[in-house]
């Protein structure tokens, strides 16, 4: 290959508070390709980006646009370069539409007046979201769309700036395969076009679908880069993770006893008419299409909204959900979808995540005892392998995937019949990945009945033993593990088209 | 206003429901209340709150506050007056005053944007810093005395058509400040900035630059409307707009605008402190006594946001 | 002596409704110390023995705030206002209002520097704080050091009976004021204030209050520390006052006299209703309270 | 203190090297300061804003602000001196008081956590009932002519082994908060509350109830408050109170509790509220003229903040 570098990075390092998390990278983007960024959680693949679009200021290292160095003081300097970015976390403003989203801080004026001109900027909306092949009103609120529909107007948002070099920081983990297969499209186009393309995924089977080559960070450090077709999946595996993996599903055998949860004619506004049951010791796989009103059944059944009809049956007998404390009391814990908003207080440390639906069984009258609530957090941390300074961390500051095994953790302490996991691997890399799929397993294994939400294929085909699918709020089909592939996950999903 | 969900009318709605009830209720009661002239005094009586809340709600819509600007009010107002006493020509006093409040509010602006305090102690501490500078330059007393010109005068108490003119400088201002906030740039950028700063920053909007914008314009208008008082009343009390901010903050909330930011509407504003107005008006034309006014203000105020609340939920 | 301009009488349009009744709007400055609750107190008594409506409208200790209701008073269509203002030079344009709309107006309490009064019904801040001053002095011996808490920064009582303490007492050679700080005309703010200076290890033998409700802290703080021969002089003679000196704790304060005040303003305001000459100054005398 | 990066020691130590400078300053300037006498003084002055800002802190820790501490504690202050006055034991009438504040409170907790009213509205709506009520009861006029209980006088007047016993009673309460707030469930779920309202009813805590036992707390503590002071006094006053809120918050941010809740602690209350009481009773000792004593007040404020803000980032 032979096309010209847009960007070089040599030689950078990034410390945050005397914690070094770069350290001596080297980076380089080439017109015309999809590179690959590969990393662990908290590698410092963000770090890294977020150096180049100046957002963080570098403490070593230089930094070249097309041979000429640079160096961005903030993000209106590196767009001016040519450097679009789709940040990891959405930079959505729920409170503004679709179409002042798209344009933020790079407003159509007239002239040079100040004033806004809103017709040009509608239409542009509709023409950047007409190439992503979504239909979304220009003038609707974006808070009120779903994460994926979201994180498709930051896609567009970044095609509209027109860059030489796009950075995509993990766009796929809020979207189904439809949306998926569309960026992809996208993607090839640019990349036809001359763009060059920085791609960040914990997904494995994306890098080696549209990716030309690939570099590895671990713990900061440059590992290596190299080229897709060149390389095995088992090698860049244990570039990333430091040691073999083995296979990412672990095997499932487990004896499915009796039905524990039985949901008859659940009903409210997103969803009609839904009827499933788990049986003790299995895993309920619920697939569906983004926004097809998964998530909404699962905070249903879990008092966090309200139904307009429908029973719910827990070992029998009817349970009074009202309220999320009813449904824990009923012994169902729920990992929400958004581990930030709904899963985590991120001002407390791990030890007071991890205790705080069961702080009564580590109290006496009340008082908390710090001996029972030390010996709880240690032995979880050490059962989930939550890789930590301390029990006083401050989740904040853990990795991605240290984070979501917390929100998955907290709640084996209200010991469980039921666990929802709503997107439990959404933006955890690889080696954690497999560590939650070991819980999951060791869990049922031990009779605790699991729904998980996934929008991942791959995962809802490798861990469960039954699968749900959901079509715009109603249950479009049931399939049995071993019957179940892709194509008629798809074909249930999508109502049969 | 296209795309807009029935839920998000009635919450717009909600003040005006909210006004006319008390209008209805305040005119049957009342002979007076709906009397040209009643409703001129009253509307002219709202100006000071209002031109206090027009600021106050570009504050808050970047998720802010500001609690000093019953002091900027005095000082600026204080200032203004004690220019025209020393024999500054009336209009230069106006401008340079409203200009001190201008950069009394990019004091706060600064302290908040550059120096990360949060708003709330931010302008806790500058409230009592430029009331005390207040008393400084005025040394305790009521400013007087200024050159009785005409064109000073008629700031406060002139009349264009029969219509007082405080009364048309809120409405001027008020249309210039809906314009900004919905057609401009600068409009869009606070709105976008008490949505979420973050994204704010990563889209390149200038935060810094906004908010000290936001707050300059703040005391600016907050000076103004000192220099109206100033006005009304012939003189500039040390004491003057002495927890006006709280009227001014009610009115913002009562007009619908979010206190967590992003979120509202200057249209509101203008009803919320009318709603304030027209109580304060009402309550003197029935002849309340003042211990109960009180009491009846707060609870029409608390039950305004808890049926504003109840509807959007 | 003036002629009152207008009379109810001829007034077709009175709101009060029921003719020949008179309708009398008091504005007062504040209903949150107990001088003007008394002052409202002897107006509406006043009011309701002879008969008459009155609308009482409270400022809250803000000038523009006592324009809006006063503006609100002329809108009642009242036959007479009696004003107590909050400040004597913010509360001309509202008297300016009232005799555009041909109101006539009574001041009470404190008078306004503009604006067609016709009568004027008080007793004098400034001549009381010298009256105080006068008392300390006489007290004193001539020689010693007074400490002064002063009211709320920028209000006119605080200002008019300081000017008329000081206009006593620096003209005495012997009298040092030692220390001049703000209380608020706060009792809890006196008492913390008066802990405070006493703490300074200032040396003084007598305290000036500019109200009561400062000069019961301030007792309260002598006394813990043991200093009751102390002299304390209060303003405005409230009940808890009068108690304190006939008790000796305190030694004297200054009576206003609000109710008659009240009363006053009321009768004179009847008086000009019904189209009768009254005096352009009513005096209220001022009285020194001691045991 | 395991665990905690510098950055946060340093952060938590920043409002007491604060108040250590202040008092250097202090007893350089006035020789007086720092004897035993004056310090005993000055903590007995702080007790009434410590035990505001003390309910203050959990409110703030939640993410919710009480502007309505000033006027409970006036209207408690005032129903339990007349209480007393109308005959009724002072040991009662101190309990009823105490009741009284924290069902004030309570109702604070209850329009916010129930009718989902902005914390700082519903509390400027009840700061202005609670005055008008209190100002109705008291007809304007401090009570007085209570009995002269002997235990009543000691809570605002008595000695203990030579410590003021208002000056103890802060103390106890504050290691009862403070054992609250670190070692109960309760205490847990303020902080939760505060960090992520969302995550917190997800794991089941029942965050209604929690914020209405917060409000009810800081009800009953401005009760208290009111009380003593009522003791001290020797009356209550109508307008007693007013504007201390404004102290307490001042006093809980100095102490470095952040204003969006679930990050803080008790002891930076304490340090905050002896903050703003040395700075009193030290412009007091000084003989600070009036009018600029406001300015230097909040200039320190913002100083104080500042440095502390500058240090953390
Ligand atoms: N603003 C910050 N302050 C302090 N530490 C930070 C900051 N941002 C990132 N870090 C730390 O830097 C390290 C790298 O983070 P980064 O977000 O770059 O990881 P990542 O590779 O993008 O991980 P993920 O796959 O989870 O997104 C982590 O240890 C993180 O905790
Ligand atoms: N806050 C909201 N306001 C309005 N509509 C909403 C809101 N949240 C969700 N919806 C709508 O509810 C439906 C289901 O949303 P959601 O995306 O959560 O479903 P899902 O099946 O869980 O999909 P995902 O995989 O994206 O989580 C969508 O039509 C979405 O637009
Ligand atoms: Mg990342
Ligand atoms: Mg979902």
């Amino acid at each position: 290959m032979s096309q010209q570098t847009l960007i070089e990075m040599k030689g950078i390092s990034k410390s945050f508070v005397g914690n070094k998390v770069l350290n001596e990278v080297n980076f380089e983007i080439r017109a015309s390709e999809v590179h690959a960024l590969l990393g662990e959680n908290g590698a410092g693949k963000s770090t890294l980006m977020k150096i180049l679009t100046g957002i963080y200021e570098r403490d070593e290292g230089e930094v070249f646009v097309k041979g000429d160095p640079v160096h961005f003081q903030n993000t209106k300097d590196s767009e001016e370069a040519g450097i679009a970015v789709i940040h990891q976390e959405l930079n959505i403003i729920p409170y503004l539409t679709v179409m002042e989203n798209m344009f933020l801080g790079r407003e159509i004026k007239f002239g040079k007046t100040g004033f806004l001109n809103t017709k040009k900027m509608i239409q542009l909306t509709k023409e950047y979201l007409g190439q992503l092949g979504v239909e979304i009103d220009p003038l609707v609120n974006a808070g009120n769309l779903s994460v994926g529909q979201q994180q498709m107007v930051e896609i567009a948002k970044a095609l509209s700036v027109n860059a030489e070099v796009i950075v995509m920081d993990e766009p796929t983990a809020a979207l189904t395969d439809r949306e998926i297969e569309r960026l992809f499209e996208v993607i090839e186009r640019l990349r036809e076009q001359g763009v060059g393309i920085v791609y960040i995924s914990h997904r494995m089977e994306e890098i080696f679908k549209i990716c030309n080559r690939v570099s590895v960070l671990r713990d900061g450090e440059y590992i290596g880069t190299r080229v897709i077709g060149e390389v095995e999946y088992d090698e860049l595996i244990s570039m990333l993770v430091g040691r073999e993996l083995g296979t990412l599903f672990p095997e499932r055998d487990v004896d499915v006893g009796d039905v524990r949860l039985k949901v008859e004619g659940l009903t409210s506004d997103v969803f009609r008419n839904i009827n499933f049951e788990v049986k003790q010791g299995e895993i309920l796989g619920v697939a569906g299409l983004m926004g097809a009103g998964r998530s909404e059944i699962m905070q249903a059944l879990f008092g966090y909204r309200e139904i307009e009809s429908g029973n719910i049956f827990i070992d029998g007998k009817k349970a009074k959900i009202k309220k999320p404390i009813d449904a824990i009391k009923s012994g169902i814990g729920f990992v929400t979808e958004d581990r930030k908003e709904e899963g985590l207080v991120l001002s407390m440390s791990v030890r007071e995540n991890f205790t705080l639906p069961n702080l009564d069984d580590v109290s006496k009258q009340t008082v908390i005892s710090s001996q029972k609530e030390n010996e709880f957090v240690d032995d979880m941390v050490g059962r989930f392998n939550v890789k930590t300074s301390g029990r006083e961390q401050e989740v904040k500051s853990l990795s991605g995937g240290n984070q979501q095994k917390i929100v998955i953790g907290k709640w084996l302490g209200i010991n469980p019949k039921i666990l929802i996991l709503d997107e439990p691997t959404r933006g955890v890399d690889v080696g954690a990945k497999k560590e939650i799929y070991q819980i999951m397993n060791e869990l049922t294994a031990q009779g605790v009945s699991i729904i998980m939400i996934s929008s991942e294929l791959p995962e809802v085909l490798g861990m469960s033993d039954r699968i749900l699918v959901i079509h715009e709020g109603q249950i479009g089909g049931e399939l049995n593990r071993d019957e179940a592939d892709q194509e008629k996950i798809m074909y249930a999903a999508t109502g049969g088209e | 206003m296209r795309g807009q969900s029935l839920g998000q009318i009635m919450q717009k709605l909600g003040p005006v429901i909210g006004l006319l009830a008390i209008v209805i209720v305040l005119s049957i009661m009342s002979p007076q209340f709906l009397s040209l002239d009643n409703l001129l005094t009253m509307l002219r009586q709202v100006t000071i709150i209002a031109l206090l809340a027009f600021g106050m709600t570009f504050v808050i819509l970047t998720g802010g506050i500001d609690l000093s600007v019953g002091s900027t009010l005095a000082l600026a107002g204080a200032l203004t007056a004690g220019m025209m006493a020393s024999g500054i020509d009336p209009i230069l006093a106006v401008l340079l005053g409203v200009l001190a409040g201008a950069v009394m509010g990019a004091f706060n602006g600064v302290i908040i944007a550059k120096g990360k305090v949060a708003p709330f102690i931010a302008t806790l501490a500058t409230m009592t810093i430029f009331r005390g500078l207040t008393l400084v330059y005025t040394d305790g007393r009521p400013v007087t005395g200024f050159t009785d010109s005409q064109a000073f005068d008629l700031i406060g108490r002139g009349y264009l058509f029969g219509i007082p003119i405080p009364v048309i400088m809120m409405f001027v201002i008020f249309f210039i400040l809906l314009l900004i906030l919905k057609k401009t740039v600068f409009g869009r950028h606070v709105y976008a900035i008490g949505g979420n700063e973050e994204a704010s920053i990563l889209s390149g909007i200038k935060v810094n630059r906004v908010k000290i914008g936001v707050y300059s314009l703040t005391g600016a208008l907050a000076a103004l409307a000192g220099i109206i008082l100033t006005s009304r009343l012939g003189s500039a009390s040390p004491n003057a707009g002495f927890t006006y901010e709280l009227d001014a903050i009610a009115a913002v909330v009562l007009g619908g605008t979010s206190l967590a930011g992003g979120r509202g509407w200057i249209f509101g504003t203008l009803i919320g402190a009318l709603i304030i107005g027209v109580l304060n008006n009402g309550l003197n034309l029935l002849g309340v006594s003042s211990n109960y006014q009180q009491i009846v203000k707060g609870a029409v105020i608390l039950l305004a946001v808890l049926l504003d609340r109840q509807k959007s939920s | 002596t003036t002629e009152s301009p207008t009379s109810n009488g001829d007034d077709e349009t009175d709101a009060s409704g029921d003719d020949g009744e008179v309708h009398i709007g008091l504005a007062v400055s504040t209903q949150n110390n107990p001088f003007f609750v008394t002052l409202r107190e002897g107006a509406e008594d006043k009011a309701e023995e002879l008969g008459v409506d009155i609308t009482v409208v409270d400022a809250q200790d803000d000038a523009a705030t006592q324009l809006s209701s006063i503006e609100d008073l002329i809108q009642q269509e009242v036959d007479v206002l009696v004003v107590n203002p909050t400040d004597s030079e913010a509360v001309v344009s509202a008297v300016e209002a009232a005799n555009e709309a041909d109101i006539p107006v009574v001041t009470v309490d404190r008078s306004a520097d503009g604006g067609e009064v016709v009568a004027h019904i008080a007793s004098d801040n400034v001549a009381g704080g010298e009256m105080a001053g006068d008392f300390i002095i006489e007290q004193l011996g001539g020689e010693g050091n007074v400490v002064e808490l002063e009211g709320i920064p920028g209000s006119s009582a605080a200002r008019e009976r300081g000017e008329g303490f000081h206009n006593a007492v620096g003209a005495e050679d012997g009298i040092e004021v030692v220390a001049e700080q703000p209380a608020d005309f706060d009792r809890a703010e006196g008492l913390t204030v008066m802990e405070n200076i006493i703490q300074s290890g200032q040396e003084f033998d007598a305290v000036f209050a500019h109200n009561d409700e400062m000069a019961l802290g301030a007792v309260r703080a002598l006394e813990s520390a043991g200093m009751d021969d102390v002299i304390v002089v209060g303003f405005d003679a409230t009940d808890d006052a009068v108690e304190a000196v006939e008790a000796g704790e305190m030694d004297a304060t200054i009576a206003q006299q609000p109710i008659e005040i009240g009363e006053q303003g009321v009768e004179t305001a009847i008086d000009i209703a019904n189209g009768e000459a009254v005096e352009d100054f009513i005096p209220v005398d001022l009285e020194l309270v001691t045991q």
